[in-house]
């Protein structure tokens, strides 16, 4: 495929996903607020939120580091996304892969951390000490939540003999039945447990832990900082749902079937978080190492003979 | 040729002399004393020069004219004439050392001590036994007139016991004599050797009487109390001519009446060696006593003679020379110690720091310790190294642990020793007094000690000029070491350049890397020396001491070389790592593990050795013997080095402690030298030989665990070189995991790896080393908002936490991706999973590295603080592009890297197509992730910049602080104890067990030192009871068993 | 900033403190606010000035609107993303928790709560002020990102209402930071409250919330008035 | 509880002896005794418990009162020691060491009356007011009001109402008033 052509597909496909991301999370606020019997927010609210962040007249930077946070952050978001083969057409160099060497599962797994780093940095050059803290619980789970989820990605490579996600999702392709979750039930109940980690809504919550540590990392940053922050949250939630449903639920043939099933994912956890308190730091990393654990250990032994 | 009978003569006739002489005043005295010593000294000489040029044969002098068994006849042969020249050369030297004592005390002294002398060296030449027992005598009753000299309560109670305690033996000599004479009827030693006494009725008590009583001469353990109080009352000038000539006599005694017992004695004289060897040494460890720890020491080395000895069979050949060596280092350095010792005048070991006052006595000592130990190029390291060929290759190897352990045993008590005297508490001390005449022996015997190291050299491979260029570059720096840092670092440095620009033609691939590592490598961390200002006394000579065992493992074309070169950068890098200020328990612990392993090496290729002819490396590439076992023993010596789990606890503190300039050598560079060990001998065990394939899974998973508990310890270190020494040791963990998978990935995994850890630990540990010295704390959380004053150094750390980190698109990136490919072909996932999971908390640690370093709050006293230094940023910046380019154009190093490792294993290679690296699994483009990730980031950044254009720059305390304002840095950073949630939760992964456990295995050895020292209660009755006892057990053990 | 400046602009700062002092009878210098000493690591003793060294003294500039439909438009997205700061200054803070309830729920405004006042654009002064908290609300209120609302909320912000007579609490809000929207009433009840919200947004359409700037404007007379009763002022003049 | 006051009172000397409940009795002790008594009630009676300690400020006689008020948890009981002390010179003997909480209320005291608690942790701390520079705000020769007008902008014209006349007037502007509600008010 021509390299402009392909540039634009990836535009496209990132600008739907940003939008998608902002609806989703709407969706979900209201969802919540139904549930509490509220109207809730309009669903326009979080591209009004953007454009207010962005209109703020006055900024203040702490430095460098400050300046390139958001800016990792976002350029994790979005690197994020051109190494995700999204929708699955069927051929390898299609129009909705992106520049993904068929989705590297490695890359993917490093690369989530490109963003973090930024934040982490950003957020520690701003010196408050909120921050930090919010960035140490943050890493901590992330190693934590790894931990399930790694066990069941080398149970998939192993049942697949690929580390490609391109394949992965190629070979669940045919009937519903091919889904991971089907096929591996242990490593698609891990990744489940996982996911909810790895999407940060409570119990999992304490990296943001709004009004216990202000609001994490975030504290210091305002107006277009914060927007552009606002922005990469979009994109990553939206494309933590993509990797969980290409490992596990099939992957996409469609838009519809990719908005369809990344909002089911991602439902999932918000509807997890309704229900339960925020967890303590230990309380998070004890119980990776428990459930969701075995059942990855499980998920190995089953594929491994 | 003068006649050895007048060695005999003139000091006999002196010795009579002197009551006339001595009416002409003490100093003529004295000279004529030592002038005739000097002449008996000068007949040795010759007759040793005749016989070494093979000129001479062994001759008899026969006294009064008459053949034995009329007359005694004294043997002069090539033993004989270099066990009197020992002897001679000994008391010489001493009789000067004691120059001053003698002027104190009356004439009839100097009398005893020509007679003492005049004795040894009959005992050594006379071939009849009732004239070795006169004789032996006759040195007893000196040594105890002369313990006597010294005019003081312990002394004297010492004196005493030994004279008992010989009598006694001498009386058990006599009886023996006596029984022999009934028997034979003759008194020559050759004559009752030729009877073969054993196969007569009752001739076996003889020869264990006389045995038992030559054995007990040799103060075997534990019937030795006697010798021990002698060595510790007595003057140390005594002492050295008890230890070095004494000793040294006794055991040639031994060794020639050993023939009248025949072979069966062999065993138990080795068994007997055997016991004092281990039993003093452990001694040793419970000793504080500087002089009483020599005696120990003396006694463990002549335990180890009678072990040697026991094995002349065996060894055959090689009996002569391993003899000498052990002998002959044991000679000249006790000697040295023990004179040093009455210089320093410390007697408590930890007194002993006062000697760093002077620096060149620091060196001497390190000289006469090393030489004991049996480091290279002193005599006992090629002599320890034939002993354990020769025993391995017989089979024995019950009895080279014996001797492993117990030079062990020996190395332990000495470097704590030498560790008081390098880092002890100096400043209550007075500075000691030198005299000339006292410094005079020291000086020559440490000389003669390089000149005989270098002389036993040249019997073996290692003789080659080659080996001794560095060495003697060394010696260079050592000579030049008054001149400022300036010009010695340049001249290390090209020097360093030079030796590369000169060997790197004749390298393959492999070595060529690490040739590269650790020559370029060690001149560029030499670059950052020219920061220090002053001398920086004795740096040079022990950083081109390592590197020159370093190039040398790389050039060995034998193992003996290989292990030459092995011993000389552990030495070197011991003397590096204990520069640092607090290193001193971490230097000891460095070099006990390091010698630990270099033994267990030491057996691995004794053990290679067996059924080969020659010593070339290519005998790794084929073991015969116990081959799984030889490898395991290599590969654990390699582990010591690379701090795999368990034997990795001198890590930490050795990297942490070192100077700034030093941490980046010892951890960067140095710790590849196991790297590259393991890498010969993986290569060797060959990829399709399933034989190993349960060492190399075993290796696998002590790698995987290496590498997950080194970064569960590094999440909660507070000293930022120590968070990157537990780093190193979980970097090497991986490392050695890849290797073990031996497969062309999981190698291609490890070498990327190898260059990888190099480049960013080298630049993390220098950089922290600079911002360290400029802050003056290791702590981090004293540390923080150094962003702000020190650009360059984040930028140098950020760079290298994200590469290290293995974040694309930086170059960890493509070890870790190469690692899980390999990981998962091999079908290894759980070890997999783990290396994972470290991953991520890798990316804990080093996050809090970065940031409480270089983010949050700045605090007060680093207000002012510059950049780092210039000359520290010249390396890091040199091996930051290094890193960029290897990210960016992974494919330039990879696929040579890969082509040479194809060698080995030529199948499941990586293929490539321009930049993109394509295995079975996936494929990946360094240059496309560089490109994409930059360019979005680029993008990204350029918006921001222009929308927050007019941002208003805000100072350190300007944060929303809940309307209150912070009071200071210190209480407003988040850097103290901060992943204290993830303690709580993993806790149980962080109990030191292997501390503990080789804490245990410490306190066991100290607690059963502790209680046999029971056994030397310091009265005499009980001395002689050990030594009936000794008796009567080795009787029922040999004779009624 | 050379170094003479700096210590002009030190003892400038000490003058000001002493200037202080001297119209009142005490000092109120803490000790953890006076001069200090450290020692560098290279030996050097480093003069510490915790007033001023640590904080940004600059003042604030008017940042007037733009005008013209972007203007227009960019207030409307103000107006409907209004993000309260999680302060509760007085008893009146009683009444903002039940807005988030089903019954009065302000998201549906586009009103929420925010925890840091860097995110913030509104600050309800809820209810008496007291000197004591006027000092965190200047700091809070500065602290906040342009453009920004302040509703005062109850009779005490207007008045000084029942506590006119304390010798503690401030009488009239907008004498010391300005104010937006009154909403009147002891207390005034939630729906008073999502009123007030109301009332700011066709205040913000309508362009007429400029309070900030108005407080750029006329720095120097707010700071008067604040320093005139915080007599222990231990903070830069504009907190960033 | 009588019999107790009289040991107390041959102890140390009690004036004002005051019965208010059959758990609750209120004696004056001399200011010198005064701490040495509270320590006798703490260490041998069961008074381990501090309720609370307050001042009065009777401007007439020109004394401050300080209550200890203190509490039996055995026999449930109550006492509350009053001392005078003088108000010009308001100075008394710091108690610190036998409550940890006392510190709080001796500090409170020494901001609002400006008595002097000699010995007494972190006395000199701010603890309700920031920077006071007038007389202590608690003395009742403090005119707050007029410190409040001139300090805090006062808006002029302030009228104040009796909120229920007020309310009546409003809302039923016509009914009069009754007599009943006349006495109700009163």
């Amino acid at each position: 495929m021509n390299i402009y052509v392909k540039l634009a597909y990836t535009l496209l496909g990132l600008l739907i996903v940003i939008n998608w991301g902002m609806l989703m999370g709407a969706t979900m606020r209201k969802i919540g607020a139904r549930m509490a019997g509220r109207h809730g927010i309009p669903f326009h609210q979080p591209w009004i939120n953007l454009l207010k962040n962005f209109s703020t007249r006055t900024t203040i930077t702490h430095g460098i580091m400050y300046y390139l946070g958001p800016v990792f952050r976002l350029s994790g978001g979005v690197g994020l996304f051109l190494f995700m083969p999204m929708v699955f057409t069927g051929a390898v160099d299609g129009p909705w892969t992106n520049f993904s060497f068929e989705g590297d599962l490695v890359l993917i797994l490093y690369f989530q951390v490109f963003g973090m780093l930024g934040m982490a940095l950003g957020a520690g050059e701003g010196g408050h000490p909120y921050s930090a803290m919010g960035i140490a619980r943050g890493l901590a789970q992330h190693a934590a939540v790894e931990l399930p989820l790694t066990l069941a990605i080398v149970s998939i490579a192993i049942q697949y003999d690929t580390l490609s996600i391109y394949k992965i999702v190629e070979a669940q392709q045919g009937s519903i039945l091919n889904w991971v979750l089907f096929t591996n039930p242990f490593a698609a109940a891990a990744i489940i447990l996982a996911m909810l980690g790895a999407l940060g809504h409570s119990p999992f919550n304490l990296v943001k832990a709004p009004n216990e540590i202000l609001i994490g990392p975030a504290t210091e940053y305002e107006g277009t900082y914060l927007g552009f922050m606002m922005t990469a949250g979009a994109v990553i939630h939206v494309m933590e749902a993509v990797l969980f449903m290409n490992l596990v639920f099939g992957g996409a043939n469609s838009w519809l079937e990719l908005i369809v099933k990344s909002f089911l994912i991602y439902f999932w956890s918000v509807f997890v978080g309704m229900v339960f308190p925020r967890f303590k730091i230990e309380q998070s990393i004890t119980w990776f190492f428990k459930v969701p654990f075995v059942l990855g250990v499980l998920a190995i032994l089953m594929y491994s003979f | 040729m003068v006649d050895p009978i007048h060695i005999i003569s003139s000091a006999l006739g002196v010795a009579f002399a002197i009551g006339i002489v001595g009416k002409l005043g003490k100093n003529v005295t004295i000279a004529v004393m030592l002038s005739t010593l000097a002449f008996m000294a000068f007949i040795s000489l010759q007759w040793f020069m005749a016989f070494f040029s093979g000129e001479q044969e062994t001759t008899q002098i026969f006294t009064a004219g008459f053949k034995p068994p009329i007359s005694i006849n004294l043997q002069m042969g090539f033993n004989e004439a270099l066990f009197t020249l020992l002897v001679n050369v000994v008391g010489l030297l001493g009789g000067i050392y004691l120059i001053d004592i003698f002027k104190k005390q009356s004439k009839n002294v100097l009398t005893v001590f020509l007679v003492l002398i005049m004795g040894l060296n009959v005992i050594i030449m006379t071939r009849d036994i009732f004239n070795l027992f006169v004789f032996m005598e006759i040195v007893s009753i000196s040594i105890a007139g002369l313990v006597f000299m010294d005019e003081n309560l312990k002394s004297s109670q010492a004196g005493l016991k030994y004279l008992i305690a010989t009598s006694v033996i001498a009386g058990m000599l006599l009886i023996g004599i006596i029984f022999a004479y009934y028997f034979t009827g003759t008194l020559n030693i050759d004559d009752l050797i030729a009877t073969n006494l054993t196969t007569i009725k009752g001739g076996g008590i003889v020869v264990f009487l006389i045995l038992i009583s030559i054995i007990l001469e040799l103060k075997p353990f534990p019937a030795n109390g006697w010798a021990l109080d002698v060595y510790e009352s007595s003057t140390p000038g005594l002492g050295a001519i008890i230890s070095a000539a004494a000793a040294t006599a006794s055991f040639f005694v031994l060794s020639k009446v050993m023939d009248i017992a025949g072979q069966e004695w062999y065993y138990y004289i080795s068994l007997i060696g055997a016991i004092t060897f281990i039993g003093s040494n452990l001694l040793g460890l419970k000793q504080d006593n500087a002089k009483r720890l020599l005696g120990y020491s003396s006694i463990g080395q002549l335990g180890l003679l009678m072990i040697i000895l026991g094995f002349r069979d065996i060894l055959g050949d090689q009996t002569p020379y391993v003899i000498f060596g052990i002998l002959v280092s044991h000679y000249f350095a006790k000697a040295g110690l023990f004179w040093l010792s009455g210089i320093v005048k410390a007697q408590k070991l930890t007194d002993w720091a006062v000697i760093r006052k002077k620096p060149f006595f620091l060196f001497l000592m390190g000289t006469f310790l090393f030489a004991l130990i049996g480091f290279p190029p002193f005599p006992s390291f090629f002599a320890k190294w034939t002993l354990v060929m020769e025993l391995v290759g017989s089979g024995n190897v019950t009895w080279v642990i014996i001797v492993l352990f117990g030079s062990m045993l020996e190395a332990v008590y000495l470097f704590r020793w030498f560790g008081y005297a390098i880092k002890g508490e100096n400043e209550h001390l007075e500075v000691f007094k030198i005299d000339l005449h006292k410094m005079i022996p020291v000086w020559i015997v440490a000389l003669a000690l390089y000149a005989v190291g270098y002389f036993t050299a040249q019997m073996t491979e290692v003789g080659a000029t080659i080996n001794f260029i560095p060495l003697a570059f060394v010696g260079v720096l050592l000579a030049i070491d008054f001149l400022p840092v300036f010009v010695k670092n340049t001249i290390a440095i090209a020097g360093m350049l030079l030796h590369f620009y000169f060997v790197y033609p004749d390298l393959d691939d492999i070595r060529l890397l690490f040739e590269v590592i650790f020559i370029i490598g060690g001149a560029l961390a030499l670059i950052a020396g020219y920061a220090y200002k002053g001398k920086r006394s004795g740096f040079y000579p022990v950083a081109i001491l390592m590197y020159a065992g370093l190039t040398g493992i790389i050039e060995a074309s034998t193992t003996l070389e290989f292990f030459y070169g092995w011993e000389l950068m552990t030495a070197g890098s011991y003397f590096l790592i204990i520069r640092g200020k607090r290193s001193m328990p971490h230097g000891l612990s460095y070099i006990l593990f390091s010698i630990g392993g270099a033994y267990a090496l030491l057996a691995g290729l004794g053990m290679a050795h067996v059924g080969h002819t020659t010593f070339g490396m290519d005998i790794l590439n084929n073991i015969q013997y116990l081959p799984v076992w030889a490898y395991a023993l290599i590969i654990i010596g390699f582990l010591t080095k690379t701090a795999a789990l368990g034997l990795h606890i001198w890590l930490p503190g050795a990297h942490g402690e070192a100077e700034s300039d030093v941490s980046p050598m010892v951890s960067a560079i140095l710790l590849k030298a196991g790297v590259f060990g393991l890498v010969l001998v993986l290569i060797g065990m060959g990829a399709e030989n399933n034989q190993y394939e349960m060492l190399t899974y075993a290796l696998g998973w002590l790698g995987a665990l290496t590498v997950i508990l080194g970064s569960i310890m590094a999440l909660f270190q507070e000293d930022a070189k120590r968070l990157l020494a537990y780093s190193s040791i979980s970097q090497l963990g991986y490392i050695v995991l890849g290797l073990a998978v031996m497969s062309h990935l999981g190698w291609l995994g490890a070498f990327t790896y190898v260059i990888n850890h190099f480049l960013y630990k080298f630049i993390l540990f220098m950089t922290l080393g600079a911002v360290v010295l400029r802050v003056g704390t290791h702590n981090m959380y004293q540390m923080g908002g150094l962003i702000k004053r020190m650009p360059i150094a984040f930028i140098a750390v950020l760079i290298s936490i994200i590469a290290l980190a293995g974040i694309p698109p930086l170059s960890g990136f493509a070890g870790k991706w190469l690692f899980y490919n390999a990981l998962i072909a091999k079908g290894w996932y759980f070890q997999g999973v783990i290396t994972f999971i470290s991953s991520g908390i890798a990316f804990l640690y080093l996050w809090r590295l970065i940031h409480t370093v270089f983010l949050g709050q700045l605090k007060d006293n680093h207000r002012n603080v510059k950049d780092i230094s210039i000359w520290f940023s010249i390396p890091i910046f040199v091996l930051l592009i290094g890193l960029l380019t290897f990210s960016f154009k992974p494919e330039w190093v990879l696929q040579p890297l890969g082509n040479m490792i194809a060698e080995f294993f030529p199948t499941g290679q990586l293929t490539w197509n321009g930049g993109t690296a394509i295995s079975q699994y996936g494929y990946w483009s360094g240059s496309v992730l560089g490109i994409t990730i930059g360019s979005i980031f680029m993008l990204i950044l350029i918006w921001l910049l222009v929308s927050t254009r007019k941002a208003h720059k805000v100072k350190q305390f300007d944060i929303t602080y809940s309307g209150e304002r912070p009071e200071r840095p210190e209480t407003t950073h988040v850097a103290y104890n901060v992943f204290e949630g993830v303690y709580k939760a993993i806790w149980i992964a962080t109990i030191p067990l292997v501390e503990t456990f080789w804490t245990r295995v410490t306190n066991l050895l100290h607690d059963t030192a502790g209680f046999t020292r029971r056994l030397y209660s310091g009265d005499g009755q009980s001395y002689m009871l050990h030594i009936v006892v000794f008796i009567v057990i080795t009787y029922l053990v040999i004779i009624g068993g | 900033m050379s170094e003479l400046d700096l210590n002009k602009k030190t003892s400038e700062m000490l003058a000001n403190s002493k200037a202080n002092v001297k119209n009142s009878k005490k000092d109120f210098t803490r000790p953890e606010d006076e001069l200090r000493e450290v020692v560098a690591p290279d030996g050097s003793i480093i003069k510490i000035n915790p007033l001023y060294d640590y904080f940004s003294d600059e003042k604030p500039k008017e940042e007037l609107p733009r005008g013209g439909v972007v203007e227009k438009f960019l207030n409307w997205a103000r107006a409907e993303s209004i993000w309260v700061l999680g302060f509760g200054t007085g008893c009146g803070s009683i009444e903002i928790p039940p807005l988030v309830t089903p019954r009065f729920d302000m998201f549906r405004y586009g009103v929420q709560m925010r925890p840091t006042p860097r995110q913030s654009n509104a600050f309800i002064i809820s209810g008496y002020l007291s000197v004591k908290t006027l000092k965190r609300v200047i700091r809070t209120y500065e602290q906040m990102p342009s453009p920004k609302y302040i509703l005062a909320l109850g009779s005490c912000t207007i008045n000084g209402g029942m506590y006119y007579d304390s010798y503690s609490t401030i009488n009239r809000l907008d004498k010391y930071i300005p104010v937006d929207v009154y909403i009147a009433g002891c207390m005034p009840r939630p729906e008073a409250l999502l009123h007030g919200f109301v009332k700011l947004k066709e205040l913000i359409k309508a362009g007429k919330a400029e309070k900030a700037n108005e407080y750029a404007r006329n720095f120097d007379e707010y700071k008067a008035n604040q320093k005139k009763i915080i007599k222990d002022w231990n903070m830069p003049d504009y907190n960033w | 509880m009588k019999s107790f006051i009289e040991k107390l009172n041959s102890k140390y000397v009690l004036q004002e002896v005051v019965y208010q409940r059959d758990d609750l009795v209120f004696a004056a002790i001399k200011k010198e005794n005064a701490i040495d008594a509270i320590t006798y009630l703490r260490d041998y009676e069961d008074f381990t418990h501090l309720v609370l300690m307050s001042c009065v400020d009777w401007i007439e006689d020109g004394k401050y009162q300080l209550l200890y008020l203190l509490h039996n948890p055995i026999l449930k009981n109550d006492i509350g020691i009053k001392v005078y002390i003088d108000r010009e010179n308001p100075e008394m003997v710091s108690a610190h060491h036998l409550w940890k909480s006392i510190w709080t209320y001796q500090r409170e005291m020494h901001e609002a009356f400006g008595i002097v608690f000699p010995g007494s942790p972190r006395l000199k701390e701010n603890f309700v007011v920031e920077g006071w520079d007038e007389i202590p705000f608690m003395r009742r020769d403090f005119d707050t009001h007029e410190y409040a007008e001139k300090t805090y902008f006062p808006r002029g014209n302030r009228k104040s109402n009796d909120p229920a006349e007020y309310m009546r007037k409003k809302l039923y502007p016509s009914q009069p008033v009754t007599a009943k509600q006349r006495k109700d008010d009163k």
